[in-house]
């Protein structure tokens, strides 16, 4: 199959992905604002998703369905920011900050 | 019933039969207490004494009779009784002495609200001293042994709110129960070499040469630490005249005339196993010979009547030993004869010193004084036991006390003899300094005496009638309780000894009364004559050679060292040890709790962390499941 | 070289770039900035996978509403012009653990034999995803539409000014 | 009916907790008498199993058993029983843990709050205490054991005095550690053999001809692992006896524990170490017992004396009782360690005889310390004046507990001596100096707080009430029933003893 190799391979895209992937994962890890981390979280979501899209069309099993779970990834992307910024507004209205070091309500 | 001695062992029930009773009706008994306790004793004396009467004849069999009691690994242990000469002398002495002690109390404890638990404790001294002495074999003995151990000890701490009557009544307990621990070994031991507990199977093994000699010797001498103990021999003699805290008619019955008799008893009851070992009878005389003159040392510089009367008792008992121990078979009846006698003068004087202090409301002599004016009946009593136990002709003593000297000239023993002589002599002297400083002489006391009620004297009149004829049972000439008491054993009884003897003897306790009459009555030898010039043998004496002062820095302080130094490493060591476990898991879960500081990011670091371990892990492993 | 390659190439430059930026921005809207730009090359990338569909549910969601809400809890909370980061040894760590984690997974990416295959959609992409979703996902779609809903009550009751609060 | 008579008696106080569920909280009067009551039923039910127990039957009597359910293992199906019995070696220990509790439950009417949850988690570890004694498989035992740890420390650590959460957790994690090696070894024994019967697994262990022996079989129990196996259980009941080094966990129990608790753990709860160590680590390896006899006497000798030394100085009433348990205990493993059947009986009587005796002596320093809310030595004193009885009962304990002839301590001691004697007889004879520190100490202690002038402020100490009489009365009758007529015992244990001690060779 010619036309395939000519095409973008399948790594190109696993690799953008894992690259967003580890970007997002610092970011989590090591940012102080919670709106940040937040976002930080919404590029990890993306990584997984253009692997779930480069799988529907590349690879063993490639279908629509991979395509459809990334819609419902993007859904439920969005109804988390939506609740994050509203906790994180909630827990400013409380507490006075968002930054991530000061919540550690776990410990007590 | 045709034979009295098959009752014999109704004789203990009577006394347990009343402190039963007396303990379910506690206090309230008040002087009730008393009558019963002395109908239980008469019953059991009259018991007794028909038994005696029965056994008082020549040829009569000795009467054993075992029930089961319980099982140790398939082996039967038994209860029992036994009648044998031996016991049924000892059955008659203690319950008389008993019975006229607690006819003593009723007036001595007179107006003492505890009466009623002093009885209960008399009565159960009573049923265990009868018991010891009924019993057939050593593990019954044992049992009973502690129990007038537990007795002793209660009586002696009747006076409880008395600091030292606590410690006399500790003192007692621990001090006879090292002694009883070589018994216990004892008996231990012997089961294991022989198979049994009773006296007649051991004697038996002993006979037939089951036991190697180092055996015999070891298990006598573990036999006569007990004894020591109980019988206040050197060295563990300490206990007998702290024990005088007690009432001074339990000083009569238990300190003077029965319990610590009871190590004289053993010896003489287990005399078979000790005859077969010179080894464990030479340790019986010396020790005996050693107590006979060491406790009258000290009993010639003491203060209190009834701790001279304990000296004395303890002397006494080392001469019965040294009796025991040094003269085979005339010792051995010598000893008990000495033993039955001894039991009535001593109680006597101590019932009499009871009176004494009654009336006087002390026990130092030396604020005593002029007494037999006023207390006629008492001073001719204590008279009477001074005369018997200096051994003045013919009071019991002389008899008894000539019947062992002669045993122990006979086994030419003359080391022995010169002690036994020497320790007379001084028995005399503080026995009577003891009488003169406290009957004649002007009255150091501010209040007149007065004679002690008619319940008190009569027992001790009863005691000095035995006192004065007990002796004639058995004289040289017509030694009738000696040939009584050793029926079936082989052996000489007859002795040949010199006439000079009893005439030396005599001298030499005459020599003592005379002594202490210059010094204490005619005053013409200063009181300080011998005490001026070496006044460190007289604070030897006066302070008991130090003995317990050496105990207490040999043993109960470093006991008390090593407790402290030992409650410290378990303090410090092995409980240290255990909270620095302790402490090491908990400082591991403080670095754990450190990273569990509720920040999410570092949660989510460590976990990032541990996927990544977990991933390399895995493929360097190459997987659990290859 | 195909026009695909290069698009795809100015695409995840674009979308890789956007990220680190985002990271290493010091002031938050600069950084919303960047990943709206990130969400778009992405956008680019699904295009290019031939979801059109995704794609533009990636503009109209993420460049849109997310973006959107993100600058809205911004300025709805207090920011510093110079954003802190985490101390030092959390950084490095947290850099060691991911770069692990990275190279971990490169490896396990290039050494795996991908099946060369590319397998093309006949029908029309918007067509194909709304006849499977009706059919074979219509029971977790109805349950996502049910969670979007809670989410949304949820967000409100959240974000609602409690009563005693303005007191 | 008579075959489940030993699940009745495991059951029944569950009867009194139901009751006591359905109790209002504030009635504390009807929560006490409910929880007293509901101990008398398994009272009353362990006399009718001592009275149906066949003296001259070998092996355990009264089973009951029933499926449970099923744990398959490699390629078969092991089936988990709930089985009970009882032989002369637990049976007196039943007894003992009945007549304790009910004891104990008469003693709880000084707990000052919470009645109905205490009473609750006081009839759960009654359970535990009672089942522990009957079961006849590792995996009942194991659990029974738990049962009656967990509600003790419950017990002590709400009920108990000022540092009680401490003296609580240090009783669990020590206990804990211990049930862990339990466990542990219980696990090894079940891979091992295949069964978690105790009869299976002994009869697996000692035939010569099964393959657990054979030296070729592949199930071969090596030498090595059999001695491991001893050692761990040495270790984990040897922290429940507790013997030294592993005791330091009794001394803060015993100083913050409530009166009752310290009743059920010295009186039964230390005694499941004893109990395990003779049915388990003797009965599962007696050829490991034999071999390690001379340093499990070793050990015991090290308890008696240093527990003796220890009371010696120690100014707390409790930890004198304490260090004299420890020190008592150490009996029980002189007599284990003589490994012949008169030991084996000293040691049983010591159990049951230690039992009673701690029970009644704690009881009593718990009276006295509701009079006069110290047990510090030197405070006390000349309480023979103001309380007679108490003084008097206490002074007995003191004297049953120094072993004196006519209460059962004596007889306890002197079996076991006496069987010591012939195996160990340097070790029993430096052991016969723990019958002298005994009686100092105890003297030491007792006499002090008894004796001695009244100081003015226990003139007014009230003597004891009749409710506190009953268990004087009941622990000092037993006491001298065992001293005075030791075949009440002795025959139970005989049967059994005479199965048990040619294994050992003995």
């Amino acid at each position: 199959m010619s036309e395939a190799l000519s095409q973008v391979p399948l790594t190109s895209y696993l690799l953008v992905g894992l690259i967003l992937f580890s970007v997002g994962l610092y970011g989590a890890l090591t940012k102080r604002n919670a709106v940040i981390v937040l976002l930080s979280i919404e590029l990890m979501l993306n990584a997984v998703n253009i692997n779930l899209v480069a799988f529907a069309k590349h690879g063993l099993y490639p279908g629509i369905t991979g395509q459809i779970f990334s819609l419902f990834t993007i859904t439920i992307a969005a109804a988390e920011v939506a609740v994050g910024v509203a906790i994180l507004m909630a827990l400013y209205r409380n507490r006075g900050t968002v930054q991530v070091d000061k919540m550690d309500l776990m410990k007590r | 019933m045709d034979q009295m001695v098959e009752n014999a062992w109704l004789i203990p029930l009577f006394p347990l039969a009343a402190f039963v009773i007396m303990v379910a009706f506690g206090r309230q008994l008040k002087t009730t207490a008393a009558y019963i306790g002395i109908l239980a004793t008469l019953a059991s004396f009259v018991l007794a004494l028909f038994t005696f009467l029965e056994r008082f004849q020549e040829g009569a069999e000795t009467f054993y009779q075992p029930v089961h009691w319980f099982s140790i690994a398939g082996f039967d242990v038994t209860m029992g009784y036994e009648v044998t000469q031996l016991n049924a002398l000892m059955l008659v002495i203690v319950s008389l002495v008993s019975m006229l002690v607690h006819i003593y109390s009723l007036g001595y404890m007179h107006g003492d609200d505890r009466l009623p638990v002093f009885y209960q404790y008399l009565a159960l001294f009573t049923f265990s001293m009868l018991g010891l002495v009924i019993s057939p074999n050593l593990l019954q003995l044992y049992i009973f042994w502690e129990l007038v151990g537990v007795c002793s000890f209660l009586l002696v701490g009747f006076y409880f709110y008395k600091p030292e009557a606590r410690a006399a009544a500790k003192k007692a307990f621990i001090v006879t129960r090292i002694g009883d621990v070589g018994l216990f070994i004892a008996i231990i031991l012997l089961f294991w070499w022989t198979g049994s507990f009773v006296y007649n199977d051991i004697f038996n093994a002993v006979e037939n040469g089951v036991l190697e000699p180092w055996q015999i010797t070891l298990a006598a001498i573990l036999i006569f630490i007990g004894a020591v103990g109980k019988s206040g021999q050197f060295p563990l003699h300490t206990w007998l005249p702290d024990a005088m805290e007690g009432p001074t008619p339990v000083s009569a019955l238990i300190h003077a005339a029965t319990m610590v008799a009871a190590g004289v008893y053993l010896v003489a009851a287990t005399f078979d196993l000790f005859a077969a070992s010179p080894t464990a009878l030479n340790v019986v005389a010396y020790i005996g010979g050693f107590t006979a003159i060491f406790a009258a040392s000290i009993g010639l510089t003491q203060r209190d009547i009834k701790r001279v009367l304990a000296y004395s008792t303890v002397s006494q008992l080392g001469y019965m030993m040294l009796a025991l121990g040094a003269a085979g078979l005339i010792g051995y009846a010598a000893g008990i004869f000495h033993l039955m006698t001894h039991a009535f003068f001593k109680a006597l004087l101590f019932l009499a010193a009871g009176s004494v202090i009654h009336a006087a409301h002390t026990q130092n002599i030396f604020e005593m004084g002029g007494m037999w004016k006023n207390m006629k009946v008492t001073g001719w009593l204590f008279l009477i036991g001074c005369l018997a136990i200096a051994g003045i002709p013919p009071f019991s003593g002389f008899w008894s006390k000539e019947e062992i000297l002669l045993s122990v000239y006979h086994a030419g023993r003359m080391d022995l003899f010169w002690i036994a002589v020497l320790a007379a002599f001084f028995t005399a002297f503080y026995m009577f300094r003891l009488f003169f400083v406290t009957f004649t002489g002007e009255s150091n006391l501010n209040h007149k005496p007065e004679e002690s009620p008619v319940v008190m004297t009569l027992p001790m009149i009863v005691l000095g009638v035995l006192a004065v004829v007990a002796g004639f049972i058995n004289t040289p000439w017509n030694p009738v309780l000696g040939e009584w008491l050793t029926y079936g054993m082989e052996g000489e009884l007859h002795v040949e000894a010199p006439a000079w003897i009893s005439v030396v003897t005599v001298l030499f306790s005459l020599a003592g009364i005379g002594l202490a009459w210059m010094m204490y009555n005619k005053k013409s030898l200063s009181r300080d004559w011998l005490s001026g010039r070496v006044p460190a043998l007289y604070q030897l004496s006066y302070n008991k050679y130090y003995i317990d002062e050496l105990y207490d820095t040999v043993f109960v302080r470093p006991l008390r060292g090593i407790g402290i130094i030992v409650n410290w490493i378990d303090d410090y060591v092995v409980d240290g040890a255990v909270r620095l476990t302790g402490r090491i898991t908990d400082s591991v879960a403080g670095l754990g709790a450190r990273m569990q500081n509720g920040q999410i990011q570092t949660y989510g670091l460590v976990t990032v962390v541990g996927l990544v371990l977990l991933i390399v892990g895995l493929t360097v492993a190459g997987g659990y499941y290859k | 070289m195909s026009g695909e390659f290069i698009a795809f190439f100015i695409l995840s430059l674009f979308t890789i770039g956007g990220a680190v930026f985002m990271i290493s921005f010091t002031r938050v809207v600069h950084m919303v900035v960047s990943l709206a730009f990130t969400f778009l090359s992405i956008a680019g990338l699904y295009v290019l996978l031939e979801a059109e569909f995704v794609a533009v549910t990636q503009v109209i969601v993420y460049a849109g509403a997310v973006a959107i809400m993100m600058l809205f809890g911004i300025m709805l909370t207090p920011h510093r012009e110079q954003e802190e980061d985490a101390g030092r040894a959390q950084k490095v760590v947290a850099f060691i653990a991911v770069a692990a984690f990275f190279l971990i997974a490169f490896f396990i990416i290039q050494g795996t034999t991908w099946d060369p295959s590319v397998h093309h959609f006949t029908e029309d992409n918007t067509t194909m995803i709304g006849k499977t979703i009706f059919t074979q996902y219509v029971i977790p779609f109805e349950l996502v539409s049910v969670l979007l809903l809670v989410a949304l009550v949820g967000a409100i009751i959240l974000a609602k000014r409690e009563e005693n609060d303005s007191e | 009916m008579i075959e489940k008579l030993l699940t009745l008696i495991l059951l029944s106080p569950l009867l009194g907790i139901l009751v006591l569920a359905f109790t209002p909280r504030y009635r504390a009067g009807t929560v006490k008498l409910i929880g007293i009551l509901a101990t008398l039923i398994p009272l009353l039910l362990s006399f009718v199993m001592y009275v149906q127990f066949d003296l001259n039957a070998e092996g355990m009597q009264l089973v009951h058993r029933a499926d449970w359910f099923q744990i398959p293992i490699q390629d078969s199906v092991v089936k988990i029983a709930y089985e009970v019995g009882v032989d002369g070696l637990s049976m007196p220990m039943v007894l003992l843990a009945s007549v304790i509790a009910t004891l104990g439950a008469v003693a709880s009417i000084a707990i000052q709050k919470r009645w109905k949850e205490y009473f609750i988690l006081y009839l759960i570890m009654e359970i535990g205490l009672l089942g522990v004694f009957m079961s006849l498989n590792l995996f009942m035992f194991f659990i029974f054991f738990e049962l009656a740890l967990i509600p003790m420390f419950f017990l002590i650590a709400i009920w108990g005095y000022l540092d009680r959460e401490k003296a609580a957790m240090k009783f669990l994690i020590y206990n804990g550690v211990g049930s862990g090696i339990l466990l542990i070894t219980f696990v090894a024994l079940f891979i091992k053999t295949g069964s978690l019967n105790m009869a299976e697994i002994m009869t697996r262990l000692s035939d010569p001809m099964s393959p657990f022996n054979l030296p070729d079989s592949p199930y071969l129990i090596s030498e090595g692992l059999r001695t491991g196996l001893f050692l761990a259980l040495l270790i984990a009941f040897g922290i429940k006896m507790p013997f030294v080094p592993l005791h330091t966990w009794m001394l803060k129990s015993y100083q913050e524990s409530p009166i009752p608790m310290i009743m059920i753990s010295s009186g039964v709860m230390i005694k499941m170490g004893a109990y395990g160590l003779i049915r388990l680590g003797v009965g599962f390896f007696p050829q490991q017992a034999v071999e390690l006899a001379q340093w499990i006497g070793v050990l015991g000798l090290v308890s008696i004396l240093y527990g003796a030394v220890l009371a010696l100085v120690q100014k707390d009433l409790k930890m004198v009782l304490a260090y004299s348990s420890v020190s008592h205990m150490g009996i029980v493993l002189l007599g284990i360690a003589s490994m012949n059947a008169t030991g084996f009986q000293g040691a049983i009587f010591q159990m049951v005889s230690h039992g009673l005796v701690a029970a009644l002596l704690i009881f009593m320093v718990g009276v006295i310390y509701e009079r006069t809310k110290t047990t510090v030595i030197s405070e006390l004193g000349g309480l023979a004046k103001s309380a007679p009885f108490i003084s008097g009962v206490l002074l007995t304990a003191a004297l049953a507990s120094l072993g004196l002839p006519g209460m059962s301590g004596f007889i306890s001691e002197f079996q076991a001596f006496l069987g010591l004697f012939r195996a160990e007889p340097v070790l029993a004879a430096i052991g016969t100096l723990g019958i002298i520190l005994t009686a100092v100490y105890m003297l030491r202690a007792v006499l002090a707080t008894t004796f001695g002038p009244t100081p003015e402020k226990w003139q007014d100490v009230v003597d004891a009430r009749p409710v506190e009489v009953i268990p004087m009365a009941v622990l000092l009758g037993f006491v001298i029933l065992i001293g005075i007529y030791p075949a009440v015992l002795g025959d139970v244990v005989q049967g059994t003893l005479q199965n048990l001690v040619p294994r050992i060779g003995g």
